[in-house]
C-alpha cells in the first residue's frame, strides 16, 4: 500500500464518519458538522493528489483546497443560520421533526 | 514520513469519530476542533503550508465559532444532554450503509494501481498560489467573493429577529 | 566559539552565537530539538519577563496618571512587587464550581497560554532572530491568534455561570468583529510587501530618506490608516480598555475569569498580556519597520534593541488608552467594527492599489499622490465619524457637581 | 486678419456653459447657479468689449472664421463667426443690458424657490441670442434662433402653473413658428440656389457680389426678383420673432412671464433679433433695388410692414390698462419703427434705434418690474398710483426711460435714434404715407407713455397694495439707475453734430454736420410730441382719477373706438375665427372619415374574428377538453401516489442518495474491472 492509497483511505473513512454521523444523528447541528467532516474529505482528497500526483499543474490541487474552503465557510454560515430559524420555528432542532414539506 | 502520517490520521479518525459519539454537543464542536487542527497538520505535512493555516483560520476560527453560536442560541437548559440517544434502527441503517460506502470506495482504491508521481511532493510558496489564483481561475474568484457576500446577507436574513444580532455575519 | 570584535556585528550576532555555544554541548541527533528547545526557553524567558514587568508598570504608570503612588512596598519602589504577586497567585486555593465541567475547565487556561506563546514563533524580533521564518507566517499568526478566542469561550463555558457564559458570547462577539477590521488592515502591508512571511515584510522596509527618514509603512497614507486601524482592533483583540467588555468587572463581576482562582486566574493574565505582546509585536514588524533602526547612523545599535523599543513604546500607548478611555457599549463595540473599521479598511485597500499604481509618477505627480491618497482616506474618515456620531451630542450630567 | 476672430465663440459659449451648471444645480443652490449666470454673462460683456474695440479698428472689414461641420455629399455644411461693427455692438448691447437684467432678477426672483432653473434658461436664451449675433452662417444662425425660440417658450412659460402663462407660451411659441416656416423656405431656397450659406467668405458668400448678382438675376412667379423673394421669406421669420403687424399677437401675451423675461425679450433679445437678421441680410434685401422691372421691392414691403405695425402698436398701447401691455404695445410700435427705418433703407438708423430702445426699453421694463414687486403683484395701473413718493428712484429712473421713449428733445435718446428714422423716412423716394403714420405715432407715443406715469405715479394710491409699495433693495435700484445713465448718454452717439454710430456702422470716415438737418421738420415733430403730452396730461395729469373704478378719461371721449382698441382689434378673434375655424374645419372633415370609414371596416374584421373564435369554442368542449380531463386526472393519481414517498425526513433521503452512491461504486468497480 503506497502513501498515496493511505491517504486516500484515510479520507473515505473520515468521509464515512461524516456520513454515519449524518445519517444517525438527529440533531441538526451534528448533521452540519458530519457534512463539514465530508468536505474535509473530499479537501483531502485534493491535497492528497496535489502532492502525489504528476507535477504537470502543480497549484491547481491547492487552488481547488481553497475554493473549498470558502464554500465551506458560507455553508457553515447559512447552515447556522437555518438551523437557528428551525430553532424559533419549532422549539428544537431535531431534524426528523422538521418535516412539514412531506408530501 | 510514515510515523507522523499515522500519527496524524489516527489523530484525525480518533477525534472525528470521538465527536460522533459523543452526547454533549459543545464537547462534540471542541473535540472536532482538535480535528480540523489534525487536517491541519496533515496539509502541513503535504507541504500545502498556505491551506493548512487558511483550514485553522476558518474552522477553527470562524466555523466553529458559528456552530459554538448556534449551539448556544439553540439550548433548552444549561448543560442539558441535548442529544437523546437516536433509536437504534437508524443507526444500524447508518452504520451499513457508512461501512459500504467505506468498503466499496477502499476496495476500489486498493485494487487500482495507484503509483505516487513524485515521491518528494512539490512545495508550493504563497506568491506562487498568489499568481496561480490571479491566473486562469480568476473567475472562480470572483464567483466565489459573490457567493461568500450572497451567503454572509442571506445568514442575516435568515437569523434576524429582534433577537439575533450580528454573529452568524461574521463567519 | 570565537568571540569577534565587540561591535554591533558582534552584538548583532550575539544571541545566535550563543544558542550554537550551547547546543555545541548536545549529541548531533537531538541538535535541532536542542535548539528548537533553547528558542522557546529564550522566548519565554523573555516575554515572562516582560510580563512580570508590565504588569508592574502598568500599575505604576495607571497610578501616576491616576495620582497616587502604586505599588511601592516591595522592595525598593516595589519593583519586586510581580514575584511577590506570583508567589501569591501559586500559593492560593484552586477553586473548580461542582457544577462545573471539569475537563474544559482545566483546559481553557493551557490553550489559552498555549496559543498565545505559539503565535511569538513567526515575530522576527532581530535580523537573526526569528525562531521559524515562514513563507506564511502572517497567516499562521491569525490562525493561532483565532485559536484562542476557543479557549475564552471553553473558560465561560465551562465554569457554569450565568456571567461567565454571557462574557464568553460577548468575547466570541468582539473578537469575531473586529477580526476582520485587524485583517483588513494587515492586508496593504502585504500587497506592498508582496510577501506573508514577517521577516520579508521588515525587509521590505528597509532603507531611509537621506539617512533620516526610514521606509516604513507607517509613513505613508494607507500605512498611517492602516496602522489606526490596526491599534484599535488589536486594542479589542486583546480585550483591554476601552474593549475590555468581556471581563466589565462593574457589569459582569469578572466576566469568564469569574470562576477561576490561583493559578489559572494568573495563567489567564499571562495569556492576556502574551496576546498584547503578540499583536503589539506584529503592528511593529508590519507598520514600524520591524527591528530596522530609524536614522542610518543610529543602525549600530542591535536590531533586537530597536525592535524592543518600539515594543516597549506601544505598550506604554495601550496602557495610557486604558487610563484614558471610558468602556463602550456593546452596542457601540459592534458599530464602531462593522460600520466604521471594516469600511475604512476596506477602502484602504483601494488607496493602497492606487498607491501601487501610481509607484512610477515623477517628482511633482507625487504630490497629487499622496493628496489624492491622504483625501481617499481622511474624507470618509471624516464623513463616516459624522455619520456615526450624530445625534450623540456632548452629554449633560445633570446630577454630576460642577 | 483678426486673430480675436476664431475665439468668438468663445462669447456664447459662457453664457451657454453656465446654463448647463444651472440646469443641473438641484432646487437648492440657487446661489451657486445665479453666481454662475451672472458671471458667465459678465464674462462674455468683457469679451463683447475686446471685439468691439478690434472691430472699431477697422470698420469696415468683416472678419471672418470658416469651418467645415459635416460633409454631407459631395458639399460640406459649413460654420463661421463673423466679426464687424453690427456684431460687436450688438454684442455689447446684449451683454450689458442683460448683465444687468441678471442682477435686477437676483432681487426679483429672490421669493422664487425656483430660480435655479429660471437663471438657467436666462442664461440659455443669453447664449442663444449671442449666438445669432455672431453667426456667419444663415444656418448656424437660424439653429440659434430656433434656441432662443425655445428659451423664450421656456421663460414666458416659467409660471407654467398659470394656465395664462402656458397659454401665452403656447402662443408666441407657434406664432414664431409661422414666421420661422418662411425663414426656414427662404434658408432653403437660398442655399440651393446660391450654394452656400455663408454670409461672407472672401468672395463666395451668399451676400457677397458675385452670390447677390446670380440671385438677382433670375426672377420668379409674379415678376418677383429671386432675391426678392428670398429676403421676403426671411423677412417673414423676422416678422415672426419681433411682432411685425400680422404675427405681433403674441408679443403682448407674452407678459405673463417673470418681469425681467419681458425685459429681456423686449428690451434686448429676442425681438431685437428680427431686426438684426434684416439688418444682417441687408445686402440680400437691397440687391434687387436696382433692378427696375420687379412689381416690388422687398425693402418697399418691409417699409410699410413697418409704418403699419408702428402706427397700429401706438394706437393699441393708448388703450391698455396694464403695466407690462402697454409697454409690450409700445416696444412693438417701436419695432415697426426700426422695420420702418430698414425699409427706407438706413439700416443705420434702425441698429441706432435698436440700440437706444434696448436701453430706455429694459429701463421701463425694470422699473415696471420694480413697480410690480413693490405693488405685490398689482399691475393694473388703474388700481396703481402714487407712488412717486413712496419709490422716488423708481419713480425718478422711470421718468428718464417714458422721456427717452417719448422722444423729449435733445437730452434723451430716444428722440435723437427716431429723428434719425423719421428724417430717413422723409428723404424716402418710394412713397410718404409710411412718414405721416411714424409721425403719427410719435404724437402716439407721447400721449401714452405720459398717460402710463401720469396713471402709475401721480395722484393719490387707488388701492392697498399700492398705498403701502415701498422702494426696493439696491440689487433692483441699480441696474435702473445703470440704465438710466445709459439712456440720455446713448444719444449722443448718433447725434448728426457727430455720427459715430452711423459711421462707424456703415464703414465711413465721421463727418460731422449740423445740430439738425432741416429745422422745420424737427420742429414739426416736437410739435407733435409736445402736443401727444400736453393732451395726455390734460386728461391724465392734470386731475388724475381718485378711485380705481373710475372710467378712463379717453374712453369718455370716443367710448366705442376706445372699447375697439381695448379689445386689440379684435385681432385675436379674428384669427380664432378664421384660421382656427378652417383647421377645425379640417379636422371635422378627418374625424367623419375616420369614424365612417375605417370603423366600419374595423368593426366587420371583429365581427368576423369574434365567429371564427366561437367555432374554435365549440370545439374544444366537445372534443379536446374530454381528453385533458382524463389526462390530468391520470397524472394526479400519479403524483398522490409518488407523493408517498416524499416523507419530508432529511435523514431518508440522505440514506437513499448514500445507497445510489454505493450502488454507483459498485457500478464502477464492475465496469473498471473488464
Amino acid at each position: 500500500m503506497n502513501p498515496l492509497q493511505a491517504c486516500l483511505l484515510l479520507s473515505t473513512t473520515l468521509f464515512a464518519i461524516g456520513l454515519v454521523t449524518t445519517l444517525a444523528r438527529s440533531d441538526a447541528i451534528l448533521v452540519l458538522l458530519g457534512i463539514e467532516l465530508m468536505l474535509s474529505a473530499a479537501n483531502l482528497n485534493f491535497i492528497a493528489f496535489w502532492h502525489f500526483g504528476p507535477a504537470t499543474a502543480p497549484v491547481h490541487g491547492v487552488i481547488f483546497v481553497v475554493f473549498a474552503l470558502a464554500v465551506a465557510a458560507a455553508e457553515a454560515a447559512v447552515g447556522m443560520a437555518l438551523i437557528i430559524a428551525l430553532y424559533r420555528h419549532q422549539k428544537n432542532i431535531r431534524l426528523e421533526e422538521a418535516t412539514s414539506l412531506k408530501g | 514520513m510514515n510515523f507522523a502520517f499515522s500519527v496524524i490520521a489516527f489523530l484525525i479518525l480518533a477525534t472525528a469519530a470521538a465527536a460522533m459519539c459523543l452526547r454533549q454537543l459543545v464537547h462534540v464542536a471542541l473535540l472536532l476542533v482538535v480535528t480540523w487542527f489534525a487536517i491541519a497538520a496533515f496539509y502541513l505535512w503535504a507541504g500545502a503550508e498556505f491551506v493548512a493555516f487558511a483550514q485553522i483560520l476558518i474552522y477553527a476560527g470562524a466555523i466553529s465559532m458559528v456552530v459554538l453560536f448556534a449551539v448556544l442560541l439553540t439550548r433548552q437548559a444549561p448543560l442539558s444532554p441535548s442529544l437523546t440517544p437516536a433509536h437504534p434502527g437508524r443507526v444500524v441503517a447508518a452504520l451499513s450503509l457508512g461501512g459500504a460506502v467505506a468498503g466499496t470506495m477502499g476496495y476500489a482504491i486498493l485494487r487500482t494501481p495507484l503509483a505516487p508521481a513524485s515521491a518528494a511532493g512539490p512545495v508550493v510558496s504563497v506568491r506562487e498560489l498568489g499568481m496561480e489564483l490571479m491566473g486562469s481561475p480568476l473567475a472562480a474568484v470572483l464567483i466565489v467573493g459573490v457567493i461568500l457576500t450572497a451567503a454572509l446577507i442571506g445568514a442575516v436574513v435568515i437569523a434576524a429577529s429582534p433577537g439575533t444580532t450580528k454573529e452568524e455575519e461574521s463567519s | 566559539m570565537n568571540a569577534g570584535p565587540l561591535d554591533s556585528a558582534f552584538l548583532e550576532r550575539a544571541p545566535v552565537q550563543l544558542r550554537d555555544l550551547l547546543c555545541g554541548y548536545v549529541p548531533e541527533a537531538v541538535r535541532p530539538a536542542a535548539e528548537a528547545l533553547i528558542t522557546m526557553v529564550a522566548v519565554l524567558a523573555v516575554f515572562g519577563l516582560l510580563f512580570a514587568y508590565l504588569t508592574l508598570a502598568e500599575r505604576k504608570i495607571l497610578g501616576r496618571i491616576q495620582n497616587r503612588p502604586g505599588p511601592n512596598r516591595t522592595g525598593p519602589r516595589g519593583v519586586l512587587q510581580p514575584f511577590a504577586d506570583a508567589i501569591k497567585m501559586l500559593t492560593k486555593e484552586d477553586i473548580v464550581p461542582r457544577a462545573a465541567d471539569r475537563l474544559l475547565h482545566f483546559l481553557a487556561p493551557v490553550v489559552l497560554v498555549a496559543f498565545s506563546l505559539v503565535t511569538f514563533a513567526v515575530i522576527p524580533f532581530g535580523r537573526q532572530l526569528v525562531a521559524i521564518d515562514l513563507d506564511a507566517g502572517v497567516l499562521y499568526f491569525f490562525a493561532a491568534g483565532a485559536s484562542t478566542e476557543l479557549a475564552i469561550f471553553m473558560a465561560g463555558w465551562a465554569s457554569n455561570n450565568k456571567y461567565a457564559l454571557l462574557a464568553a458570547m460577548r468575547a466570541l462577539a468582539q473578537l469575531i468583529s473586529y477580526e476582520l477590521p485587524l485583517l483588513l488592515a494587515v492586508v496593504p502591508v502585504i500587497m506592498v510587501a508582496g510577501t506573508l512571511s514577517p521577516q520579508g515584510i521588515v525587509l521590505a522596509q528597509a532603507g531611509w530618506n537621506f539617512g533620516v527618514l526610514p521606509h516604513w509603512n507607517l509613513f505613508t497614507p494607507w500605512g498611517l490608516a492602516g496602522f489606526c486601524i490596526f491599534l484599535v482592533a488589536a486594542l479589542a483583540e486583546s480585550n483591554r480598555s476601552p474593549f475590555d467588555l468581556p471581563e466589565a468587572e462593574s457589569e459582569l463581576i469578572a466576566g469568564h475569569l469569574t470562576e477561576y482562582s490561583g493559578f489559572k486566574y494568573a495563567l489567564f493574565f499571562m495569556a492576556e498580556y502574551f496576546g498584547m505582546c503578540a499583536l503589539n509585536s506584529l503592528g511593529v514588524t508590519l507598520f514600524l519597520g520591524g527591528w530596522q533602526a530609524p536614522c542610518a547612523f543610529l543602525s549600530f545599535i542591535p536590531s533586537y534593541a530597536w525592535f524592543g523599543l518600539k515594543l516597549l513604546s506601544l505598550l506604554v500607548v495601550f496602557i495610557w488608552i486604558r487610563a484614558t478611555l471610558p468602556r463602550l457599549r456593546m452596542d457601540q463595540l459592534m458599530r464602531l467594527a462593522w460600520k466604521f473599521l471594516v469600511p475604512l479598511a476596506l477602502l484602504n485597500l483601494g488607496v493602497v492599489a492606487f498607491w501601487q499604481l501610481t509607484a512610477g509618477w515623477s517628482a511633482p505627480l507625487q504630490l497629487v499622490r499622496w493628496a489624492a491618497s491622504l483625501s481617499f482616506i481622511i474624507v470618509p474618515f471624516v464623513l463616516l465619524g459624522r455619520k456615526l456620531s450624530a445625534g450623540l451630542g456632548p452629554r449633560v450630567y445633570r446630577y454630576a457637581a460642577s | 486678419m483678426n486673430p480675436f476672430v476664431p475665439h468668438l465663440w468663445l462669447i456664447p459659449a459662457l453664457p451657454l456653459l453656465a446654463a448647463a451648471i444651472g440646469a443641473l444645480t438641484p432646487r437648492g443652490g440657487r446661489t451657486l447657479a445665479t453666481s454662475v449666470a451672472v458671471l458667465g454673462l459678465v464674462g462674455s460683456f468683457v469679451l463683447s468689449c475686446l471685439a468691439l474695440r478690434s472691430a472699431v479698428a477697422a470698420p469696415s472689414v468683416h472678419a471672418v472664421f470658416n469651418l467645415t461641420w459635416f460633409e454631407l455629399g459631395t458639399g460640406a455644411i459649413r460654420l463661421g463667426w463673423l466679426l464687424d461693427p453690427l456684431t460687436a455692438l450688438m454684442c455689447v448691447m446684449v451683454t450689458f443690458v442683460g448683465t444687468l437684467i441678471f442682477v435686477f432678477s437676483i432681487g426679483y426672483m429672490k421669493e422664487d424657490d425656483n430660480a435655479a432653473r429660471f437663471f438657467a434658461f436666462l442664461s440659455l436664451f443669453a447664449g442663444a441670442m449671442l449666438g445669432v449675433l455672431i453667426s456667419n452662417s444663415l444656418l448656424l444662425l437660424f439653429l440659434c434662433w430656433e434656441l432662443v425660440g425655445l428659451a423664450s417658450y421656456l421663460l414666458i412659460g416659467f409660471w407654467f402653473h398659470k394656465p395664462a402663462a402656458a397659454a401665452a407660451a403656447k402662443k408666441a411659441f407657434l406664432t414664431t413658428r409661422i414666421g420661422d416656416l418662411g425663414f426656414f423656405l427662404g434658408l432653403l431656397w437660398l442655399s440651393q440656389s446660391a450654394g452656400t450659406l455663408l454670409f461672407y467668405d472672401g468672395g463666395h458668400g451668399c451676400l457677397e457680389a458675385g452670390a447677390l448678382a446670380a440671385l438677382t438675376g433670375q426672377t420668379v412667379a409674379g415678376g418677383l426678383a429671386l432675391s426678392t423673394a428670398i429676403g421676403l421669406l426671411i423677412f417673414c421669420g423676422a416678422a415672426g420673432k419681433s411682432g411685425q403687424f400680422p404675427l405681433h399677437v403674441w408679443l403682448p401675451d407674452a407678459m405673463e412671464g417673470p418681469t425681467p423675461v419681458s425685459a429681456l425679450i423686449h428690451a434686448a433679445t429676442m425681438v431685437a433679433a428680427g431686426v438684426f437678421l434684416i439688418a444682417r441680410v441687408y445686402p440680400l434685401m437691397l440687391a434687387d433695388q436696382a433692378l427696375s422691372n420687379v412689381s416690388v421691392h422687398a425693402l418697399t414691403v418691409v417699409a410699410f410692414v413697418g409704418a403699419i405695425t408702428a402706427l397700429l402698436g401706438a394706437l393699441l398701447a393708448t388703450a391698455q390698462t396694464d403695466i407690462k401691455r402697454v409697454l409690450a404695445y409700445s416696444t412693438v410700435s417701436q419695432l415697426g419703427y426700426m422695420m420702418l427705418a430698414l425699409g427706407v433703407g438706413s439700416w443705420v438708423a434702425a441698429i441706432f434705434h435698436l440700440l437706444t430702445h434696448a436701453f430706455f426699453k429694459a429701463l421701463l421694463f425694470l422699473g415696471a418690474g420694480s413697480v410690480i414687486h413693490a405693488a405685490h403683484h398689482e399691475q393694473d395701473l388703474r388700481r396703481l398710483g402714487g407712488l412717486r413718493r413712496r419709490m422716488r428712484l423708481t419713480t425718478l429712473t422711470f421718468a428718464v426711460g417714458m422721456m427717452a421713449l417719448a422722444g423729449i428733445p435733445f437730452f434723451f435718446s430716444g428722440f435723437w435714434s427716431k429723428e434719425a428714422i423719421l428724417m430717413a423716412a422723409d428723404e424716402w423716394g418710394v412713397s410718404q404715407i409710411p412718414l405721416f403714420m411714424g409721425l403719427t405715432a410719435v404724437a402716439l407715443t407721447a400721449f401714452y407713455m405720459t398717460r402710463l406715469f401720469a396713471e402709475v405715479f401721480l395722484g393719490p394710491p387707488r388701492t392697498e397694495a399700492a398705498a403701502h409699495a415701498k422702494e426696493n433693495s439696491p440689487l433692483m435700484t441699480l441696474p435702473l439707475v445703470l440704465l438710466a445713465i445709459c439712456a440720455i448718454l446713448t444719444g449722443f452717439l448718433g447725434t448728426p453734430a457727430w455720427p459715430w454710430l452711423q459711421a462707424t456702422l456703415a464703414g465711413d470716415p465721421v463727418t460731422p454736420r449740423a445740430l439738425v438737418e432741416s429745422v422745420p421738420k424737427v420742429v414739426g415733430s416736437i410739435g407733435l410730441i409736445a402736443f401727444g403730452v400736453s393732451f395726455a396730461w390734460i386728461l391724465y395729469g392734470r386731475r388724475p382719477r381718485t378711485a380705481a373704478v373710475a372710467a378712463d378719461p379717453a374712453s369718455t371721449i370716443l367710448p366705442p373706438i376706445y372699447r375697439f382698441l381695448q379689445a386689440r382689434l379684435k385681432l385675436d378673434e379674428f384669427y380664432a375665427a378664421t384660421f382656427g375655424r378652417l383647421i377645425a374645419a379640417v379636422a371635422i372633415v378627418f374625424a367623419v372619415l375616420d369614424r365612417r370609414l375605417l370603423e366600419g371596416l374595423v368593426a366587420s374584421v371583429a365581427w368576423i374574428a369574434r365567429w371564427v373564435g366561437k367555432l374554435n369554442r365549440q370545439g374544444d368542449e366537445r372534443g379536446l377538453n374530454a381528453g385533458f380531463n382524463l389526462l390530468s386526472e391520470r397524472l394526479r393519481g400519479g403524483g398522490r401516489a409518488y407523493s408517498r414517498g416524499q416523507t419530508g425526513e432529511a435523514h431518508g433521503y440522505l440514506r437513499i442518495l448514500a445507497a445510489g452512491f454505493v450502488v454507483l461504486v459498485l457500478i464502477a468497480i464492475s465496469k473498471g474491472g473488464r
